[in-house]
């Protein structure tokens, strides 16, 4: 029996028995769900599980193979995304869905512009979307263009395009996976307020705590099935992970001892990444995990960047003891130093190719045999991933665009550890993955290092950098601000350096 | 909170783009300074009017050219289909439909302008409901305009014989409004009004977001089927005016008219800054790399220093370095 | 009594341009007189825009099964090798218009021709003997051989004189292009006095940028094929264009009668008919007025 | 780009995409049925095996451009090429530099080549070094090439003059292999050549990785710069085996040989299946494409329905169609 929170609010949409195939593999089979006014109803699953899926059919933009949609009670046929927007149903994509060259202010009035004349109210506009930035704690300039965004700030602009349109119905698919704690606290406020409003929001997230925080009912998908709903106040976030995995995931960080001790593999001195970095300068030790905290547009990502030579920068780097210089990603491997880039869809794996293909890509050398790429042998290297990293994959024939969001991660991270690297630089690297993928991934980060590898992990998230890191560098406006090391590595200290503002303020 | 939280965010603007957008006008001025050094009468008002005057074919087709390809499309057919309509225009004019010169004048004139739209949708919908990749489907139309043109024609000239239309109709290009040649003034009015459209209007948004992303723009409501279409159509109407202005010049189609065009029109929209990728386009630009294309042609002819075998040659390493100069000052901003 | 039956294979450029235009016409219109004339004949014109497709079409020509084949190729040199294979398979072999440099019986059995260097001969003289101290400025065709010959028979007919060539460029054999070519020439030469332009079609474009620039130092314009807008023009006494230069198009139709005739009269038929490169005049130009041929 | 788009534009699995690569087999087919009823000859071997022959120029040009088009560029510069190789390769035969002429054909014969691969390496470095947009880099060269090949030829021809030489050459394009005419082996061995470097070696990922995404294959350590470089550089080479069929055949070059090939590469590219946005490469598809471009004109040739005037327009047409009817194909899968 599914809980309500109170019988006398009657649900403004259903879903009955909803199934979905594409192909012969079916990723949905059987799931309902009902939304009240005024409720968030979190849905949480495994990657893969088909929460996705499932949001997209109530959004008009897949036709469930099987089953009913109502809303009010109505059965309705949506037959597009506009369609749905019509009924005041929208949906915040996983992906990123802007128009690069477009400003701000553009992507987010797109589709309905405020008219002026003949002309458009581009001032109105941009009024508009400052707004609206605004309420979800963004200070994006609305004029800017999309394209120059960071990826959490377009993440922040498409949910502010969302909440424009008229809406009894919104669907938040993982929003705050590239969001730091700063902005995912305005989004859950504003996500409040609209619930007040008696609005319906379906919220879809990997963070457990989260979750727990702001959802009335949670629904657990697992392999496409329904498995339940049940009310957040009965739910701790340990038994929403037991539910999703079907198992427990007591401990979500490995135990293990620091690295500190050993030799320098890295050091960097006055590193610039014009317009980006300033002045970096830090050491990385053989088998070291060093986590770089920062808030978004610290310069994180980019100073990796420049650090593997995908960016131009300049600076002192000594590998091994030997002053090097990479212009491009190619040389930083060849010494064995890889990158993981937080743009899995821009940067990362290439959507309409293979899964294969995408894996062996980087690595793609070690399956030349006599000129000829060993087909076999890539199919097999991919067996072994799908095996290591938990690639949940229907068929290994689908296109890497096709896999789930979390399951696209696993596969980045697949390939970049085809080429047995001694440093690897992880960004944002548990982005939209599951609880239980997390436990393996953070496993897996603890085994390199056991193994005598060097890591750096990039993250927007400071419970995991406080779990798996030895040491954490903060980094703000571009520069390194600080590190915490032992028992100052609370988010307390980090949020103080990294805001450069008392914690009393900042909160 | 908010402030601390993003005090650092400081992306680029629309504005930062604009050292991208004048990189084409310097390469103008560095292209005038060149020509005023090979030859005086270079800078005349006598010859650069004439040189902007005859642009004019280029320019105006060049600027429907960027609506196409800002949309994410390609009009390979534009060359074919100025002599295609121009030769119905000018066989309709002969026909001497209506008696009145003036109303024949007239009458043939909004028969080109339909029948470039017609054409341009053609065009757009052999592309967008027919989906077919824009290069093959206009390179198709291209083929059915100039065969048609040349069936037309029987391989020869199609000449407007009435000589009265003929001077009643000649002042549309020849002609002067105080002191500026009326092919300048419909160029630079064809481009305040595309301008306006692409920058200002509804459609205009959309066709930069249908170029940009077209899956972002299906998700916003938008169809991009239509905004694709009229693109096309605009690109039609475009070369109908361009017509318009061609045909009061030598009063003649042959099969070999606007031969090439497309290129051409291509070329000055690219040097202008608008990428062949789509979701970028300038109008001003589009014009300056028009001029600039028929300047380059002016200064080899007007230079004493190259041989006419070497021309073409001269021609494209110009366009080249231009291109050079463009990248390496949109790099230093 | 029964006539025997042939096929005549023709082979000529696209119409791509007033001249083969032309060309085209006399083909198609000879075509059907010569197969009314003899009911066991069968004529196929083919057209072909470059050389490349030109041998294309000779070879499909071949593969249809002809007795005689009439071709005016676009480019000489690059279809020898497609005219001799035809020619070694038996197949009689009538060439007009454009010689390869080996033009020989190994080659082909007859030829007919205009005459290009006369064309630019004939044009030079003119202006040599009406105006012997004129500044010249020349807009030509296209880079391809034939453009050269006349160029080079221009050069010969002005030799020993004053005239003097101002400069020479390309027009591409294309009004729009004669048009701004002449326009340059008009702002880069303050005195011009006579346009020499090969090609009654680039004429055009020419007439329209003098009268553009009220320019008067300029006394004529001389052409080059003509095409009946121009013939008309001679005959009406127009002072800017006194004289035209025949390179007759129908000079097609020449070739396929006389082969016709070798054909079907066992008239041995071979060797080479150059046709002149008349001055067209006011006098003369009525006999080569023909209003209906689309050039 | 291409993120989460509508269920049905996008391929449900690789598998799907098959059906795709099979439609231009499809309308190849359909053109010899339609080819048969048109003419009786046309079936024939003779005629079939004239028809592949010739398209070799295009075919083989066009393996070249799929290289460049896959790994998202253009090259509008090939036609262009043809000539300037073939030109330089003739004038150095006529300078009978090496007395015995097999040793002299040889050493001509690898002129070409490099002179190609040269070629293609300037028009790499143009657009990766130089960052220029291939579609402007690329005309910019063509008229480049074509100029200098107008000057080399003084404008008029350039003809291999030496009678032994020739006799020695021509089995080259005209002769037989087992009965197999020796173009129709050098397209099918390019193409294998071509389909075993682009599907089965590194180079051939590369490339199609650069293709896709440029970024994804920044970061995945692939030099984007010498992949997209060394396409043009095979597209170059491409050109120079071109030519080393075409001299033999015809012998001669002027500024005017090869005109518009470049346009019919890239129709044959596209006709074959590759998509001009890059990313996607189909050797086969695209040998299939120029032979439907040589099929459709052989019939109309061979056809004696149309009108001389109208072949223009009906080749349009059929390409148009042929685009269509692979397009609904592989939208039926
Ligand atoms: N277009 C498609 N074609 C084939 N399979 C697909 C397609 N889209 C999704 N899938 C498959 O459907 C399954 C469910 O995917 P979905 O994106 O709904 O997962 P999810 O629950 O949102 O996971 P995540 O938490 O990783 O985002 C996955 O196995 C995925 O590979
Ligand atoms: N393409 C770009 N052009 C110009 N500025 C950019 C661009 N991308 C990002 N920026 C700016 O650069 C700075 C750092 O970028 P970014 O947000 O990626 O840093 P980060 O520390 O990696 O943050 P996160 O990874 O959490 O998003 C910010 O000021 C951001 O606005
Ligand atoms: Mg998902
Ligand atoms: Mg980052």
């Amino acid at each position: 029996m599914t809980p309500q929170p109170s019988s006398d609010r009657l649900p403004i949409l259903e879903a009955r028995s909803l199934s979905k195939s594409f192909g012969p593999v079916e990723v949905l089979r059987d799931v309902s769900l009902t939304v009240l006014p005024g409720e968030v109803h979190a849905i949480i699953g495994e990657n893969g599980a088909g929460k996705s899926t499932l949001m997209k059919i109530l959004a008009g933009n897949h036709q469930p193979t099987r089953g009913d949609i109502l809303i009010d009670g109505q059965l309705i046929h949506l037959t597009g995304p506009v369609d749905a927007e019509k009924r005041g149903i929208v949906l915040v994509h996983q992906e990123i869905l802007l128009a690069p060259d477009l400003t701000v202010a553009q992507n987010i009035y797109l589709g309905r512009e405020l008219p002026k004349g003949l002309t458009l109210d581009d001032r109105a506009m941009n009024e508009g979307a400052a707004k609206g930035l605004r309420e979800l704690g963004a200070d994006i300039d609305p004029k800017a263009i999309v394209g120059t965004l960071s990826i959490a700030q377009r993440q922040l602009v498409q949910i502010a395009r969302v909440l424009l349109v008229p809406h009894r119905i919104v669907i938040f698919d993982e929003p705050t996976a590239s969001l730091t704690p700063f902005e995912t606290e305005a989004l859950l406020k504003v996500i409040k307020d609209i619930r007040a409003k008696g609005v319906g929001v379906l919220y879809i997230s990997h963070r457990l705590p989260e979750v727990k925080e702001i959802a009335d009912r949670v629904t657990v998908l697992r392999d496409g099935r329904l498995v339940g709903t049940h009310l957040a106040s009965e739910l701790e976030p340990a038994d929403m992970a037991r539910l999703m995995v079907g198992r427990d995931v007591a401990k979500l960080y490995p135990d293990r001892q620091s690295g500190a001790a050993r030799e320098t593999v890295l050091e960097v001195e006055n590193f610039d990444v014009p317009g980006y970095a300033k002045n970096a300068s830090f050491q990385l030790r053989k088998g070291e995990i060093l986590g770089f905290a920062g808030l978004v547009g610290a310069g994180r990502t980019e100073l990796m960047e420049g650090l593997v030579g995908v960016r131009r920068a300049s600076g002192t780097v000594r590998h091994n003891g030997q002053a090097v210089h990479f212009r491009d990603a190619s040389q930083s491997m060849k010494a064995g130093i890889v990158y993981l880039s937080e743009d899995r869809k821009g940067k990362g794996l290439l959507l309409l190719k293979d899964l294969a293909t995408n894996l062996t890509l980087a690595s793609i050398r070690r399956f030349v045999r006599a000129l000829q790429i060993d087909r076999k042998r890539e199919a097999e290297a991919l067996d072994g991933a799908i095996r290591e990293f938990d690639i949940r994959t229907g068929r290994k024939d689908l296109l890497a665009g096709q896999l789930s969001g979390g399951n696209q991660q696993k596969l980045l991270i697949a390939k970049m550890m085809m080429l047995d690297p001694s440093i690897v630089i992880i960004d944002e690297p548990t982005r939209g993955i599951d609880i239980g993928t997390k436990q393996q991934i953070y496993k897996f980060i603890a085994r390199l290092a056991e193994e005598g590898r060097s890591i750096i992990v990039v993250s927007s998230e400071m419970p995991e950098l406080i779990g798996i890191c030895d040491r954490i560098l903060v980094m703000r406006s571009g520069q390194i601000v600080g590190e915490v090391t032992g028992e100052h590595m609370n988010e307390n200290e980090i949020v103080v350096l990294a805001t450069g503002v008392k914690t009393g303020e900042a909160a | 909170m908010t402030t601390a939280a993003t005090e650092t965010a400081k992306p680029k603007t629309s504005r930062d783009w604009d050292l991208r957008a004048v990189a084409p006008f310097v390469a103008l001025a560095l292209l005038l300074v060149l020509g005023a050094l090979a030859n005086d009468n270079f800078i005349s008002v006598a010859n650069l009017s004439n040189v902007i005057t005859r642009s004019a074919f280029i320019a105006i087709i060049a600027l429907g050219a960027t609506y196409v390809i800002s949309s994410g499309g390609l009009d390979l057919s534009v060359g074919a289909m100025v002599a295609f309509v121009a030769s119905l225009m000018i066989m309709f004019l002969n026909s001497g439909a209506i008696a009145d010169p003036l109303l024949l004048l007239i009458a043939g004139m909004a028969l080109a302008v339909a029948i470039g739209a017609a054409c341009g949708l053609f065009n757009g919908l052999i592309t967008t409901v027919g989906q077919i990749e824009p290069f093959i489907a206009t390179l198709g139309t291209m083929g059915i305009y100039r065969g048609l043109t040349t069936w037309l024609s029987q391989g020869g000239a199609i000449t407007l014989r009435d000589r009265e239309l003929q001077s009643l109709y000649r002042p549309v290009y020849f002609g002067e409004v105080l002191g500026v040649p009326v092919p300048i003034i419909v160029i630079f009015l064809t481009a305040a009004i595309a301008a306006f459209v692409l920058y200002r209007t509804r459609y205009g948004r959309h066709l930069i977001a249908v170029g940009s992303n077209e899956d972002v723009a299906r998700y916003s409501g938008i169809s991009v089927k239509r905004v694709r279409t009229i693109a096309y159509v605009v690109q039609g109407l475009c070369v109908a005016i361009a017509v318009l202005l061609y045909v009061p010049r030598l009063g003649s189609t042959s099969a070999t008219t606007g031969i090439l065009w497309e290129l051409q029109a291509i070329t000055a929209v690219v040097v202008g800054g608008t990428a062949l990728r789509g979701g970028v386009g300038r109008i001003w630009g589009t014009l300056c790399g028009a001029f600039i294309l028929e300047i380059v042609g002016n200064i080899m002819l007007l230079s004493n220093f190259v041989s006419e075998y070497l021309i073409g040659a001269i021609q494209g390493a110009i366009i080249i370095i231009a291109m050079l100069v463009q990248r390496s000052l949109s790099r230093r901003s | 009594q029964e006539e025997k039956k042939a096929t005549i294979g023709v082979s000529i450029p696209a119409a791509d341009h007033g001249w083969t235009a032309g060309v085209v016409y006399h083909a198609e219109r000879v075509a059907k007189l010569l197969m009314e004339e003899h009911p066991g004949l069968n004529v196929i014109v083919k057209t072909s825009p470059d050389p490349a497709s030109q041998a294309n079409a000779v070879q499909d020509l071949a593969v249809q099964g002809i007795d005689a084949l009439v071709i005016l190729p676009t480019d000489p040199d690059p279809l020898v090798n497609a005219i001799q294979q035809v020619k070694d398979s038996g197949t009689f072999v009538a060439l007009v218009d454009r010689a390869p440099s080996n033009n020989d019986n190994s080659v082909r059995d007859l030829y007919v021709a205009g005459n290009n260097p006369a064309l630019g001969e004939v044009a030079g003289k003119y202006i040599a003997e009406t105006t012997p101290d004129a500044e010249v400025v020349v807009i030509r065709g296209l880079p391809i051989p034939i453009d050269q010959q006349r160029q080079d028979g221009f050069d010969k007919g002005i030799e020993g004189s004053n005239v003097k060539v101002l400069e020479r460029q390309y027009g591409n054999w294309n009004r729009d292009d004669a048009f701004r070519v002449m326009q340059d020439y008009l702002t880069k030469y303050p005195k011009i006095d006579v346009v020499w332009a090969q090609d009654d079609d680039m004429v055009v474009g020419i007439l329209e940028a003098i009268e553009q620039s009220g320019r008067t130092d300029i006394q004529y314009v001389v052409g080059g094929a003509g095409s009946k807008d121009m013939v008309k023009r001679v005959m009406d006494g127009d002072k800017m264009v006194p004289v035209d230069v025949l390179y007759p198009p129908a000079m097609i139709a020449t070739a396929m009668q006389l082969t016709a005739d070798g054909l079907f009269d066992q008239v041995p038929v071979n060797g080479e008919y150059i046709l002149d490169a008349t001055l067209v005049t006011k006098d003369n130009a009525e006999q080569f007025y023909f209003p209906d041929s689309p050039f």
